[in-house]
């Protein structure tokens, strides 16, 4: 079977593009949320890396299952997640993704078979290897993706997951998000390779690189990579190479890069770039984007009215949700 | 009733699990052509296949994660960690993920999964392999901790975890698989959460679990030989703990003697001798004994494992001190 | 005397042991350019340099055992896992080698190993961030296991922990780095294994350590507006435990209430209790309280947070349920 | 500096006989007292294996540091710790290497640089890390070589360690002894590449393999394994291929490979297949081998008889040797 090179139409770019503007646009009303004292916790934002998951998950099918970790807020949205539930969880209100008792880090909707984002770096790794033992059981076509960062493949789960994952020949698609840092340690001093994707060799697993701020090769290089795990053919690791626009957390001193090469990514947005691209190809226009924005704005201030006026979660449901009975 | 052993019985309970459902399955270390480090698993390779019986790699985080992920996935894993000890290298993925993620999700998932694995000492394996480590288990809200320490126990207990959709660290003892006991044919379970009084007695209340349930019994025909009689009570599950069979036996006998193979200092005892206190105080004379391993790391010297090991020696003299004689 | 944050505190001694032994060097996250996740390492990376102040990759196992490694051979590490959390993902090398090689090769090595790490909750991180698991290393002979509540104390406990040849876990709280008190400008030690009476009292004994005996001396003084006059004693040192000291006070007060932020089952309180049962019964009018976080995955919706948490509130109501009032 | 190629002369090719025939006879005498029931726990023996460690540690100096795995007799005869201090660590003696409290898997002589078998697999390549990061410290020309098998390659702490070795570029020498099984399970069925050394790529590290059943193939390989890690360059990683002729340890039912492959090995025994070598070449006589098999018996015997007569630890002795007071 040849890669199918589906002809992205002007809907379905345009979709992109409000994806995109959506998660940025959510991204920031958290961070205002958090200055005003209303988010509570560790909050780790996607703003720069939209095009990762916007354009890798419209390659996905709604039976695939996702793992990801604690910076999952853009991967939620792209996945279609409520982001009035999202924005009530990160205010930690009962009618959240989780209730409130999962906060930022872990965003999850089973519904959408957005099965979390992980505080533990790593730690779903290994998870996402038993999602893909189930999918290959129930032979329903299903994959899973499971989502990390350049900082999580330097643990050790990283080899095991790699290696179960080859040696079962399991449809799992591991996306690397190659962001330069893990909190404020750059990849040059934490990892003694430049290309990540070339690990998978010492699995016995295909791999490619992809341009993370792109939404589009985003796309193309998802849709490749999924075909060949759903194929059967084993699991794939996708190595996208982006950059955060903002700290690691809201917490984070960012006393660790130079500003120049904040500029020189910030050159790349994925939004802006995009952008220009589609107006210059005549695929759209400023008043078209602005109407796209105007909406993706009422969305965003729809979340936290929603969440603002949402009740916090009932004491008495503290002990609710541990055990099934 | 037939007599078999402690093996046999988690072997035949294992089997019925295996033909009752094809969604589960068992992963571990050397459970297939091996047959287990402790034979538990003999012959099921070639009656179920390498699909079901899943020989792993040496990489214990890596798939008790993957248990974890195919229990979220509709499967029933039961995957075998060779001793409590190699657990440590899986502890993360036990406790933060198999354990908090129901809670972490608001309810959206069940882990159906059991852990089974073996703990204790005895066998001169020294300090690395010779731990009872599950106490610490038994702190862990979302888990259950179960500990037989018989045949009918171990069946019983198996088949209820079986029924279960919580995720269950199951702790067998590697000085157990050749004791023998009655076990009936039909179907039976023993329930998650239930201590059992494994001896009936009025001056003095012996606790223990697994192993030491059996010093308990022969230190208990002892001193029935001395007229005093010992009632003996097996814990059987550490998480959720029943104290009240403990503090039932502790108000008719008012003595109590509690007897566990790991370190003293904050072993479980602590625990149950806190809650003996709690609920029984103006029913004791005295405070409770406790009885426990030596708090250094287990001596490979034949002669010194045992004087660190807790003995049946030391239960008569507790008992002793507790009766005035 | 000068009065400094306990963040200060740690960091004045930290630099102090650089500055007086070139075989000490740091390891951990982000402890460089980032200045380590509390800020207690801000600075040394350009006082000191990369060599001594080692930003090491995300992998727990490996840079932990790596600092057993360098102990035995001649280099007095201090290794910082950012949060007791992940210490799950290094407690094998904590627990099976530094605590057991000196004993397993017959006293032939030293490990003069400290491993400084974070505990406790109430930063609404969620489930898998805010837990206190230093009971559990409290359990391990071989080890020692310091948990400071104050700038005097942390100060003094990490010179003491230098001058030992032994693997410690020193365990510092989130939450107490802002907290501020005096700390004398000269050299002093606070010796490890010795609890410490932070208010005298006679009618009650108020035992806990770390951030919680900040909630006990905050309930003391509301309680002394009553008149009812609480000896607070911070234990200071989990292993060795010097339960003397509390006996002691108890023996005095007749009653005693623990004090804990993790889970009750099983919690280092059990211990505490314990001793004061099997040492001072006769002295006891009735059980002693413990005080603990609830058995809950700690949510992270503010309100359900505070509510898993151990308070103020539930310590008054304790000891006026032990005064009869 | 280019590779040394020393020439071997007689008298190293009979001291590399000696050392390969007492290694073997030394591991017939463990079966013997094993089955006398005179040694505990689990033994590993090295039957078939002997090649590795002698041929590689002939190109090692005094001050280089050795970690390897629990299967350690050979590494420590080959490196020349006294086979009575080790038979009498075998049985439990206070004259053993390490008094008696560490059995077999954990031969230890500081004295030799030997820091000691370790028997959780693969926990020691952390600490080897460590003991390089002193050495680096040192700059005393010493290097570290840890030994592991390729089950133990299996577990995240390999890749841990190799990562950071690689990013501190460490005087570490990884030898991986690939003898084709973890316990039962065949590399095969664990690892989804055959040539081990390639995953040294996926962390810039330099390797190759070697035959390790060819005890001088063996030196050369590891000769210029040395001069590389020696020189400051790294870490090197080098694969020794080989298999051992027993079971994994005593207690192997040995059901999982064929009497064929065994026999093909067998035909490669690299003491039979290097004596054929040195009689062909004229560099040795049977009755000169006589002589040193004469020896090698006397020593074992030696040893057995020391070991027999030598007395049990004293219990008093329980508490020694776990702190450094
Ligand atoms: C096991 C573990 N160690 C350390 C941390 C602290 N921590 C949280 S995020 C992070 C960096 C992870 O970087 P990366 O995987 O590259 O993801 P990114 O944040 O860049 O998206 C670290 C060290 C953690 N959460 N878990
Ligand atoms: C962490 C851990 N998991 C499992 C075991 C049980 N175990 C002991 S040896 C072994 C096989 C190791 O194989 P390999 O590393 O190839 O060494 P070999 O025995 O072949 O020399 C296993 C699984 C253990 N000791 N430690
Ligand atoms: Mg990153
Ligand atoms: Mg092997």
């Amino acid at each position: 079977m040849a890669t199918k090179q589906i002809a992205v139409d002007k809907q379905q770019l345009m979709e992109f593009y409000r994806q995109m503007a959506l998660i940025r646009r959510f991204e920031d009303m958290c961070a205002e949320k958090y200055a005003e004292g209303k988010i509570g916790g560790f909050v780790h934002l996607y703003v720069g890396e939209e095009a990762v998951a916007v354009g890798a998950f419209s390659a996905l099918e709604p039976r695939d299952l996702i793992m990801t970790h604690y910076r999952d807020h853009g991967h939620a949205i792209a996945r279609g997640v409520d982001t009035k539930k999202m924005m009530a969880e990160l205010l930690g209100k009962s009618t959240g993704t989780s209730k409130g008792k999962g906060g930022s880090m872990h965003i999850f909707d089973a519904s959408k078979g957005f099965l979390g984002g992980y505080a533990i770096v790593a730690a779903m790794l290994p998870m996402a290897v038993g999602l893909a033992m189930g999918a290959k059981f129930k032979k329903d076509g299903s994959i899973v993706v499971c989502i990390f960062g350049d900082g999580a493949m330097q643990e050790g789960e990283y080899h095991e997951s790699m290696l179960l994952a080859s040696l079962w020949n399991l449809p799992v698609l591991f996306l690397l998000e190659n962001n330069g840092y893990g909190m404020g340690v750059s990849l040059e001093n934490s990892y003694p390779l430049k290309e990540l994707y070339k690990t998978a060799a010492a699995y016995n697993v295909e791999a490619a690189p992809v341009d993370g701020m792109d939404v589009e090769g985003m796309r193309q290089g998802m849709l490749k990579a999924v075909e060949y795990v759903r194929s059967g053919k084993g699991p794939y690791l996708l190595e996208a190479t982006c950059y955060r626009f903002k700290g690691h957390s809201m917490a984070d001193p960012m006393s660790y890069r130079t500003r120049a090469e904040e500029e020189f990514w910030k050159k790349k947005d994925p939004i802006a770039s995009f952008k220009r691209r589609l107006i210059a190809a005549n695929l759209t226009t400023e008043a078209d984007i602005q109407k796209i924005e105007a909406a993706v704005e009422k969305e965003v201030q729809d979340a936290a009215k929603f969440a603002e006026e949402s009740p916090a979660p009932d004491v008495k449901d503290l002990y609710t949700d541990i055990y099934v009975e | 009733m037939p007599v078999i052993t402690y093996r046999d019985a988690i072997h035949d309970a294992l089997r019925e699990a295996l033909i009752k459902d094809d969604r589960v399955f068992i992963m571990g270390e050397d459970i297939g052509p091996y047959g287990g480090s402790y034979a538990v698993t003999k012959g099921f390779i070639d009656e179920f296949g390498p699909q079901r019986i899943i020989d792993t790699p040496i990489a214990e985080s890596g798939f008790v994660g993957a248990g974890v992920g195919a229990a979220i996935n509709g499967m029933r894993p039961i995957v075998e960690i060779m001793t409590i000890n190699f657990s440590l290298l899986a502890l993360d993925q036990i406790v933060n993920n198999a354990a908090k993620i129901r809670s972490m999700s608001g309810g959206q998932v069940k882990i159906p999964l059991i852990v089974r694995t073996v703990s204790g000492g005895g066998n001169q394996l020294a300090a690395t392999h010779s731990q009872s480590l599950e106490h610490w288990y038994a702190t862990v809200p979302g888990l259950k901790v179960v500990c037989p320490s018989t045949p009918y126990d171990i069946k019983g207990l198996f088949r209820a975890s079986m029924k279960e959709e919580n995720p269950i660290l199951f702790v067998e003892h590697s000085l157990l698989y050749r004791s023998r006991g009655e076990v009936p044919e039909g179907d039976y379970t023993v329930p998650i959460g239930l201590s059992d009084v494994k001896r009936q007695g009025k001056d003095v209340t012996l606790v223990s679990y697994s192993r030491m349930v059996h010093v308990a019994l022969s230190a208990a025909e002892k001193l029935a030989q001395e007229g005093i009689d010992c009632e003996v009570v097996d814990l059987r599950t550490l998480r959720p703990l029943d104290s009240n069979t403990v503090v039932k036996s502790v108000m008719k006998t008012n003595r109590a003697v509690l007897i566990e193979e790991t370190w003293k200092s904050g072993g479980f005892m602590a625990e149950v001798a806190s809650r003996i206190y709690e609920e029984a105080f103006d029913y004791l004379d005295g405070p409770v004994k406790r009885i426990a391993g030596k708090e250094v790391p287990l001596p490979y010297a034949r002669n010194l494992e045992l004087a660190a090991m807790p003995s049946e020696a030391e239960v008569l003299q507790a008992v002793h001190d507790l009766m005035g004689r």
